[in-house]
């Protein structure tokens, strides 16, 4: 046992899951707000540690593992992606990527 | 994990291991013909195999999935609709340049991925349901590397669907950190042990409902649909409307009926304002919309809007009499969605994708059947007698006055006025006068056939559904007792 | 088993039109006089079975049943007294007329153009018949698609707008009607447990009055769309006139009667008594559209647009007859709904042949047509003089039996309701001036009626004479199925 | 003693994630990113899931990370990225996501009050989870499995060079045609 | 032969169709021969079954030929009544229609539209007599609105003018608002009596209703309103000047001997309704004391010759009309006969007139005709004493048993009478010395056909002696009155009276007479003269009460207000549609914010609700 309270887990996890909302929203670069989004899914994660921790079962760290399977698939498939979008579009700029809208 | 177990989950097993043997397939030999076999065969494999684990059912394989009716029915709606879109993509794909052979493969793992939504019965296998199907998505909708739009549809999706998945895991989360559990069995106690409901596993909902919601594209979360809708190839934009959002919304409906999640009232509220918003703005959106995959988007948004109207009147009617409106109308919205995008697909051609309006005009002197297809598919989506889209919109009614949602119907009815209008906007485009090149029929045999059957399919049980009637009753009764 | 055959028949008809327009031109409009003749005939039986009514316990005389979705409890249930007889006769007359004002207009696509008519006329046959209300629905919305076709494909400049219009003003309006249905349904089985759409058995639905007048009301609305009533009019003008002759033929002689056949078959019986409490404000409304759309007709320049506005007009004595609910009111109804469907496809058929000869639908561009085409402009005279009522034609008997029924309902309203009896010679005289008096200078040679045009108007002159001098025969028809409505909504 | 490591690790975690999503250079971010998932691997131990705190630090920080340096790598974008990052990131555009991320973040901290009180730090050790993943959770090992499968099928595709069209034409509407006809040119090859 | 009864309406119907449906191949001889050989027909039955019943009984006669319309208790056979007052109209319908149908056969002769002529007028007839025979008020309603069909026709016969057909027009709109007070009066009747029989409804209301309440009296306003409207009485006067655009013999016919009494017809059919009802009996009675002065007025200003007769038609109803107020039933039904004789012989003298002097109208224009035409100066001079009321003409018999009766109702309704009567005299010999004396301006064209002259004579002498011929109505009406025939002061003003008028005719315009020309400076007389001339300017009201603003809303509305209701709707979608649109900017970073905003906004209405 120690003193960590789920709150504060809870809480902190709930913060970096903001800060990388923000690297998402505010960032135009497709790498960068792919960083971003590591950022949320290992809040996310943390919060299942937290969670785990809290009830003493090993659910939590076993989502931790699939969401760091689903982690791993969507950057290798996110940047398979980014690849080709800057070989065809030479920017990583996402606002350009904006050639669909109305 | 016992035998009887295994045998129940022979419909996915089937589905892994012919993903598998496409994999083999490519090494071996690249050919796309005989991708598109071995995954077809392993489809229907694997709906024969869903045809015999059928009466031994309900089985729990494991806390993660239930193989019950329910999740049977639903399955092989999912790879009947799997084996459609398999059948335009081998037309749409087959005189392309590049390696399409990977495509039957993903496809193969996308509908794994639903099945396992569709008997899910824990948030992990949730989670890794909906992730399978997504991350399979995200590389169909890009296939066509050298198309520009493919590739912004496809970074968008991915993107967007990442942050929404990132929302729904802090749902559930949150949900686990307070009740302890994960199996929607132990929801379903954590929440009948409270009187009152519980302030953060209701949030946690939301968050899963948020996350859910995207994937149903519903309004506020509908932003990323016409844009992948258009840029995706046209039976992968079919695919990602009837599928995706089925599987996902079985799953919804399991979860809260198992969940006994209706019990939370407010949840229902913002259901509502959902729906009503999807209603009226996704006929709005695709109001005077020119591009026909975006138009289609904006009404598939429309669709599930009205599918959650049924879904909410679980409130306030028994769950289990909800489960059929549900199923019919997805039934009927999969045959009309699958043959518009059908339409669509066989009308493109490797040089030019057919969304453009102007395309269609004079189609129905050009290629009558064609048009007469997509004309009935048209009215089915407006919901207009004859077609199975009636009987669809007819049930919903039928659970929303049962649950007394007047409001919502009247969205409905409104919804239903403005979709009229787009809906026979391509009509009237279609049966313009246009200088008359009788342009032959082209060799998409597998198409055209694809295409007559869900016509059949749509008139028949447009015209005469009580056979579909019976069975979706017996699967709302027996399934989620 | 006839009544199936009654539907049938004309949809299969429909495909075989269809079919041998690909196979050659010229040969859909023979397959459907054959169709339509073969009907006519068909319409013999139950005209034999309308002599035996005295004998038999009820007014309905024909029935056609099947199981359809057991699991709402709906049936294929066809049914049919004196007064859908008529209706249907009066269809079938129309299906003529309107193939042969479409003989000649018609060039292209000959094959898809009378598959849609007929099954438009089928779809109204059906809803005609239907006693199912699901079936009812069905056939409700069946019988608009193949007209909207025929106005959007068919039809003249604007037809586009007006086909949308059309169809989204009846469909947003069915929409009502369907959900009503439902709750209805809904309420009955919560009544008695079993789900069920028949008419006879919702007819004894127990509901409490606010549930009445919202379900009333979500028919009425669909009906009065349909009819057209004011202020839900406004398609009709647009559809009237963009629509091609055979298509405004049947849109204005016999759909338009499907709005009225459904408030007097549904929406009084159903709703005894929130129609009941609803009748001054709906019989206020048939009063104000019909000087409403007498004052628009007269305003318009348009030939057919003008007519559009006269079947307003007219129609609005339907709802003012239905809402008396009392044995003179209900028999002027449907000797309106008959008379009317005579005189308007007349007219419109004079108009569509004008519009040929003249390429024009202005009024103010024909001048003088009398001294160039006597025959035509006489013929036009007379229906002019139908539909302004005058006595010794049809429509004069109709509406003379509403009003006196509706007199001792409601006077007041029946006294503004007459007053369209002065307004209706401004619109209709006014058009025989515009068009057919004065000097002629523009068209020097005009063809008047050949052959098949001379046939067809002369019989519907045959009809309307017939019904304003000898309406009784018609009423015979009718009057049981009147007398049953009666005693069903006094119960 | 536990608690102020808490506060340290915490710190730290936050401090690397801020300073992730504010740097220009990718490379900078992606080394704050790091330090990031490390703090949190730390307080993986902390919280009792030891085997947890592991991956964290061999898969997350280790392997996937990885790939983002391959790829910035392979893009090679140098000054001229730095200087475009400059000019999107000016002030005006944190302004939203902030206000945004900060109600989303009060509404958290309501939600995360409102729960029920209680500690953590019970200590799942690897065995454990080992029993539990390859029982109750053998599927979604297996699922999981199929999962990468698909992202390993889906990068192999992705990644594959761009293919010049035979005779091609592009049909495309509005702003995406006007941009695939300036940006035709083949891309660089990598 | 009474049994016949049916086939006396039924033979102009028979000429109406045999010309409406072979009229325009047949050449001109058979057309007249069908033409006016069916009214002959008539006219023969109707003398066999006057003779027949004027010999028997006098006993009422019904004939049931079947049924119309029959709905529960509401039934309308097709019945025909004859009694002595409609005898008089039949003989009055088919008679002088016989005569002028002759007349009309040489006056038409040159017309191209000859058949059309003979199928209109034969159709009006067949109408009329129905109208007059008919048993019950739904049937008469349909001979009402028969005749002003025939009506409508006729006045628009020549439609190539459109001038002709604007009058067409007016006469039968404003003759349906009349029509519409009288279905109304109808339809009340039925809800009240359950009926539509006159003699069911006279005896019904008599039994069930107390005089001088209000149902009675309402029934009787709105069949007042009908007469009101036919018969071109005030208010709704106006049209009848102007229905002389059509031929003069639809002028003799329709619109001076037969359709326009039709008013008069109806009263005195159910004049046990109006004895019931006081109120209204004194309105006819004023009606027509008004209508008779003003229309008199009018009359003197014309300067059309057939206008002139118009007016002079409007006043001699009002005569007829007065009649009726004061009770005196027979007497305006004989004042009918008689009026229909004179006004027929003047119509078709002043047809003869403009026969021969190549369709001229205008009576200051005409002159010095006594020598040129001396049979028209002849019947003209006659139908003048007879209008004027000349002792020993049938008008004078007729008009002076009115007076006397008006009298002893009301002193001030004979004074109006009497009045009346100068101004006739003067305006009928203004006609005469106009036209028929002074200068000739210009030849004539004196050929006129033996069809034309003979009906002229026949009327000239049944003018003079028409007085005599006189169906005794006492089976119909209540004898009453029994006039007063002492040579009192009164009786001396009553005969006076149009001598008076014709010697100020004589000072004025015989050979010159006095110059009128110093009176027309005055303004106030001038513009008397065109307020007269204008017909006390009724018209120009009317136009700025209800015809313009008529048009000007239904100009103004012409696209349906109630439309732009919908095209908001339609424009709200648009305007929606274009709205929303916006919001798909294609950003992906925009979209993923409105995924964390969806999600704040759906975590607190979840929270809030």
């Amino acid at each position: 046992m120690s003193e960590i309270s789920i709150e504060q887990g809870l809480l902190l996890s709930a913060a970096l899951f903001v800060l990388g909302l923000i690297g998402v929203l505010a960032r135009r670069n497709l790498i960068m707000i792919l960083m971003a989004m590591e950022v949320m899914f290992n809040a996310a994660g943390l919060a299942f540690i937290v969670a785990g921790s809290r009830w003493g079962q090993a659910d939590g760290q076993i989502m931790f593992l699939l969401i760091l399977t689903l982690a791993a698939a969507e950057v290798g498939v996110g940047l398979g992606l980014v690849l080709q979008i800057f070989r065809r579009f030479h920017t990583l700029d996402a606002d350009s990527l904006n050639g669909m809208r109305g | 994990m016992n035998i009887n177990q295994f045998i129940a989950l022979a419909p996915l097993t089937a589905l892994a291991g012919t993903a598998i043997a496409v994999m083999i397939g490519i090494a071996a030999w690249r050919n796309f013909v005989l991708s598109c076999a071995i995954a077809a065969v392993g489809i229907v494999l694997s709906l024969a195999a869903l045809g015999s684990v059928w009466p031994g059912t309900p089985v729990q394989a494991s806390p993660l999935m239930l193989i019950d009716v329910y999740a049977l029915f639903y399955i092989a709606l999912l790879l009947s609709a799997g084996l459609a879109v398999l059948g335009f993509c081998y037309d749409y794909f087959k005189d392309r340049d590049g390696e399409n052979e990977e495509l039957p493969l993903l496809l193969l793992t996308a509908l794994l991925g639903a099945s396992v939504l569709a008997a899910s019965t824990h948030f992990a296998s949730f989670f890794i349901g909906l992730e399978l199907l997504s991350i399979s998505l995200f590389v169909l909708i890009g296939y066509p590397l050298n198309q520009a739009q493919a590739l912004e549809a496809a970074i968008k999706y991915l993107i967007l669907s990442g942050v929404s998945s990132a929302f729904l895991l802090m749902g559930i989360a949150l949900i686990y950190a307070q009740s302890g559990e994960l199996y929607f069995r132990g929801i379903e106690g954590y929440i009948a042990s409270r009187d009152d409901i519980n302030a953060m596993v209701f949030s946690g909902v939301l968050l899963v409902m948020a996350g859910l919601g995207f994937k149903l594209s519903l309004i506020p979360f509908h932003l990323w649909t016409p844009d992948v809708y258009q840029g995706a190839p046209a039976p992968i934009s079919g695919f990602i409307a009837t599928v995706s959002k089925g599987a996902v919304f079985v799953l919804l409906l399991r979860y809260f009926v198992s969940t006994d999640s209706y019990a939370y009232t407010p949840l229902l509220n913002v259901f509502s304002v959902m729906a009503a918003l999807s209603i009226l703005g996704g006929n709005l959106l695709a109001l005077l919309q020119n591009n026909v995959k975006r138009l289609l988007a904006y009404s598939s948004i429309a669709h599930m809007g009205y599918l959650l109207v049924a879904f909410i009147a679980g409130g306030s009617v028994s769950s289990v009499l909800i489960v059929e409106p549900v199923a019919f109308y997805l039934l009927a919205y999969f045959i009309t969605t699958i043959g518009a995008f059908g339409v669509v697909s066989v009308l493109s051609s490797p040089q030019a994708e057919a969304d453009d309006l102007a395309f269609y005009r004079g189609l129905f002197w050009r290629r009558p059947w064609l048009a007469a297809i997509f004309t009935l598919m048209l009215l089915s989506l407006a919901g207009i007698p004859l077609t199975v889209g009636f009987i669809g919109k007819f049930y919903i009614f039928t659970g929303a006055a049962d649950g007394g949602l007047w409001g919502l119907l009247l969205a409905v009815i409104v919804g239903s006025g403005l979709g009229l209008y787009y809906y026979l906007r391509i009509i009237v485009v279609m049966s313009m006068d246009a200088e008359t090149v009788k342009t032959g029929f082209t060799q998409d045999w597998l198409s055209n056939v694809l295409l007559t059957v869900l016509t059949i399919l749509l008139v028949w049980l447009g015209i005469y559904p009580s056979l579909l009637v019976n069975i979706i009753q017996s699967v709302s009764y027996d399934g989620m007792a | 088993m006839i009544l199936f055959l009654l539907i049938c028949l004309l949809q299969l008809g429909a495909f075989i039109a269809w079919f041998f327009g690909c196979w050659r031109p010229g040969a859909p409009r023979w397959v459907a006089i054959v169709v339509l003749t073969l009907e006519a005939l068909l319409l013999i039986f139950p005209y034999r079975a309308v002599e035996s009514i005295g004998s038999l316990p009820s007014a309905w005389f024909g029935y056609f049943y099947v199981p359809w979705i057991p699991r709402f409890g709906i049936e294929f249930y066809l049914a049919m007294d004196g007064f859908s007889l008529l209706l249907i006769t009066l269809t079938v007359v129309l299906g003529f007329i309107a193939v042969s004002s479409s003989w000649a207009e018609i060039k292209h696509r000959q094959g898809f153009f009378y598959f849609n008519l007929l099954s438009c006329l089928a779809g109204t046959v059906g809803v005609f018949m239907a006693i199912d209300l699901f079936l009812f629905f069905f056939f409700w919305e069946l019988m608009i698609i193949p007209m909207y076709f025929l106005i959007s494909i068919w039809g003249h400049e604007d037809r586009t707008y007006a086909a949308i219009k059309f169809f989204i003003f009846t469909q947003v309006s069915s929409l009502l009607m369907l959900l009503a249905i439902v709750a209805l349904v809904l309420i009955h089985r919560e009544a008695t447990g079993v789900y069920s759409f028949g008419y006879f058995e919702l007819l004894n639905t127990g509901l409490s009055p606010e549930a009445a007048f919202w379900l009333m009301l979500g028919f009425f609305i669909a009906f009065t769309v349909k009819l057209p009533a004011l202020p839900f009019h406004t398609w009709l003008p647009d559809a009237h006139t963009q629509a091609p002759t055979g298509g405004s033929v049947i849109l204005a002689g016999v759909m338009l009667k499907t709005g009225a056949y459904g408030l007097l078959r549904f929406v009084v019986p159903l709703f005894p008594d929130a129609a009941h409490q609803f009748a001054p404000v709906a019989m206020a409304m048939g009063a104000i559209g019909v000087l409403y759309a007498a004052v628009m007709a007269f305003a318009q320049s348009d030939l057919k647009r003008l007519i559009a506005y006269t079947s307003v007009s007219h129609m609005g004595f339907i709802l003012i007859g239905v809402f008396s609910w009392n044995g003179a009111a209900l028999q002027g109804a449907v000797i309106t709904m008959l008379a009317h469907g005579v005189s308007a496809a007349a007219l419109f058929m004079i108009a569509g042949i004008l519009q040929k000869r003249l390429h024009t639908r202005e009024i103010g561009n024909m001048g003088g047509l009398w001294s160039v085409v006597p025959g035509l402009s006489a013929v036009t005279l007379f229906f002019a003089l139908a539909s302004l009522g005058l006595p010794g034609l049809g429509n004069f008997i109709g509406e003379f039996l509403v009003l006196q029924g509706a007199f001792g309902v409601n006077r007041i309203l029946t006294a503004a309701a007459a007053l369209v009896l002065v307004l209706s010679p401004l619109y209709a005289l006014g058009m025989m001036q515009k068009g057919f008096y004065g000097p002629c200078s523009r068209h020097d040679f005009l063809p008047g009626f050949n052959r098949r045009e001379w046939a067809t108007l002369g019989l519907l002159v045959f009809i309307s004479v017939w019904l304003g001098l000898s309406p009784q025969a018609v009423l015979n028809v009718s009057a049981p199925a009147m007398q049953s409505a009666m005693e069903v909504a006094e119960r | 003693m536990a608690l102020t490591l808490f506060y340290i690790t915490s710190a730290v975690a936050i401090f690397a994630t801020v300073m992730m999503i504010t740097r220009l250079n990718a490379v900078h971010g992606l080394l704050y990113l790091i330090l990031s998932l490390l703090a949190v691997g730390v307080l993986f131990f902390l919280l009792g899931a030891h085997f947890a705190a592991v991956l964290e630090v061999i898969i997350y920080a280790g392997a996937i990370m990885v790939l983002f340096v391959f790829v910035i790598m392979m893009l090679n974008q140098g000054q001229r990225t730095i200087d475009q990052e400059q000019a999107w990131l000016k002030p005006g555009t944190w302004i939203g996501p902030t206000l945004l991320a900060l109600i989303l973040f009060a509404e958290m901290l309501v939600i995360v009050m409102s729960g029920d009180r209680a500690d953590t730090g019970y200590i799942v050790n690897a065995k454990q989870v080992g029993t539990v993943l390859y029982g109750p959770y053998l599927l979604a090992v297996e699922l999981a499995s199929m999962l990468l499968l698909a992202g390993l099928v889906g990068a192999y595709h992705l990644a594959k060079p761009i293919l010049i069209p035979r005779g091609h034409k592009f049909r495309l509407s509005g702003q995406a045609a006007q941009l695939s006809f300036k940006l035709r040119k083949p891309g660089r090859n990598v | 032969m009474i049994e016949l009864l049916g086939w006396v309406p039924f033979f102009p119907l028979l000429g109406f169709l045999m010309l409406a449906l072979a009229g325009r191949r047949l050449p001109k001889p058979p057309v007249a021969w069908v033409g006016v050989g069916s009214v002959a027909v008539s006219m023969l039955l109707t003398a066999l079954i006057g003779g027949q019943f004027l010999s028997g009984t006098r006993q009422p006669y019904r004939l049931v030929l079947g049924n119309w319309i029959e709905v529960g208790d509401l039934s309308v056979p097709i019945g025909f009544y004859l009694d002595a007052l409609s005898l008089t109209m039949m003989f009055v319908v088919t008679g002088v229609g016989l005569l002028i149908h002759l007349y009309a056969a040489g006056f038409m002769k040159d017309d191209a539209g000859y058949a059309r002529f003979f199928a209109y007028m034969n159709l009006f007839v067949s109408a009329m007599l129905v109208l007059v025979l008919a048993d019950n008020l739904v049937l008469l309603y349909l001979g009402w609105e028969g005749v002003g069909l025939g009506s409508y026709l006729l006045i628009g016969f020549w439609y190539e003018d459109p001038n002709n057909g604007y009058a067409a027009r007016k006469a039968f709109v404003m003759t349906r608002i009349g029509d519409t007070s009288l279905l109304l009066g109808l339809l009340l009747l039925f809800i009240e009596l359950h009926t539509f029989d006159i003699q069911a409804l006279m005896f019904r209301a008599a039994s069930l209703w107390a005089p001088g309440t209000a149902l009675p009296v309402a029934v009787a306003a709105l069949l007042l309103g009908g007469a009101v409207g036919k018969s071109a009485q005030l208010p709704l006067q106006s049209w009848l000047p102007d229905a002389m655009a059509g031929p003069t013999p639809v002028s003799a016919l329709i619109h001076a001997a037969t359709m326009v009494t039709a008013g008069v017809y109806l009263i005195a059919r159910t004049h046990d309704l109006f004895a019931m009802a006081p109120p209204v009996q004194w309105i006819v009675a004023v009606i027509g004391a008004l209508t008779l002065l003003m229309a008199g007025c009018s009359a003197l200003a014309q300067t059309d010759i057939k206008r002139i007769l118009a007016y002079s038609t409007i006043s001699q109803i009002g005569y007829m009309f007065m009649a009726l107020g004061v009770g005196a039933w027979s007497s305006a039904i004989f004042h009918l006969l008689t009026h229909a004789f004179f006004k027929a012989l003047l119509f078709l003298a002043a047809g003869a007139v403009i026969f021969c002097f190549h369709h001229e109208h205008n009576i200051f224009r005409m002159g010095g005709l006594h020598r040129a035409m001396p049979l028209a100066f002849a019947s003209f001079l006659i139908g003048s004493a007879a209008l004027s009321a000349l002792p020993f003409t049938s008008g004078f018999y007729s008009k002076h048993e009115i007076l006397s009766a008006a009298y002893e109702v009301s002193p001030g309704l004979w004074a109006a009478g009497c009045l009346g009567a100068v101004i006739t005299g003067l305006y009928s010999f203004r006609l005469v010395f106009l036209v028929f004396f002074g200068v000739q301006p210009q030849d004539v064209d004196n050929r006129l056909d033996w069809r034309m002259s003979v009906p002229l004579v026949l009327l000239g002498v049944l003018t003079l002696f028409g007085g005599m011929l006189r169906i005794p109505l006492d089976s119909v009406f209540p004898g009453l009155l029994n006039p007063d025939r002492n040579l009192s002061l009164v009786s001396v003003a009553t005969i006076a009276a149009p001598f008076l008028g014709l010697l100020i005719a004589v000072l004025l315009y015989f050979k010159g007479g006095f110059s009128t020309l110093p009176l027309a400076g005055f303004g106030l007389i001038n513009r008397m003269r065109m307020f007269f001339f204008s017909g006390w300017g009724i018209d120009t009201l009317y136009q700025a009460l209800a015809v313009r603003p008529f048009y000007f809303i239904a100009k103004a509305n012409k696209n349906d207000a109630l439309d732009s209701l919908y095209t908001l709707v339609a424009l709200l979608g648009r305007e929606g549609h274009l709205l929303a649109r916006r919001s798909q900017t294609g950003h992906i970073r925009w979209y993923t914010s409105s995924i964390a905003l969806g999600t704040v906004v759906v975590i607190a209405i979840g929270w809030l609700s």
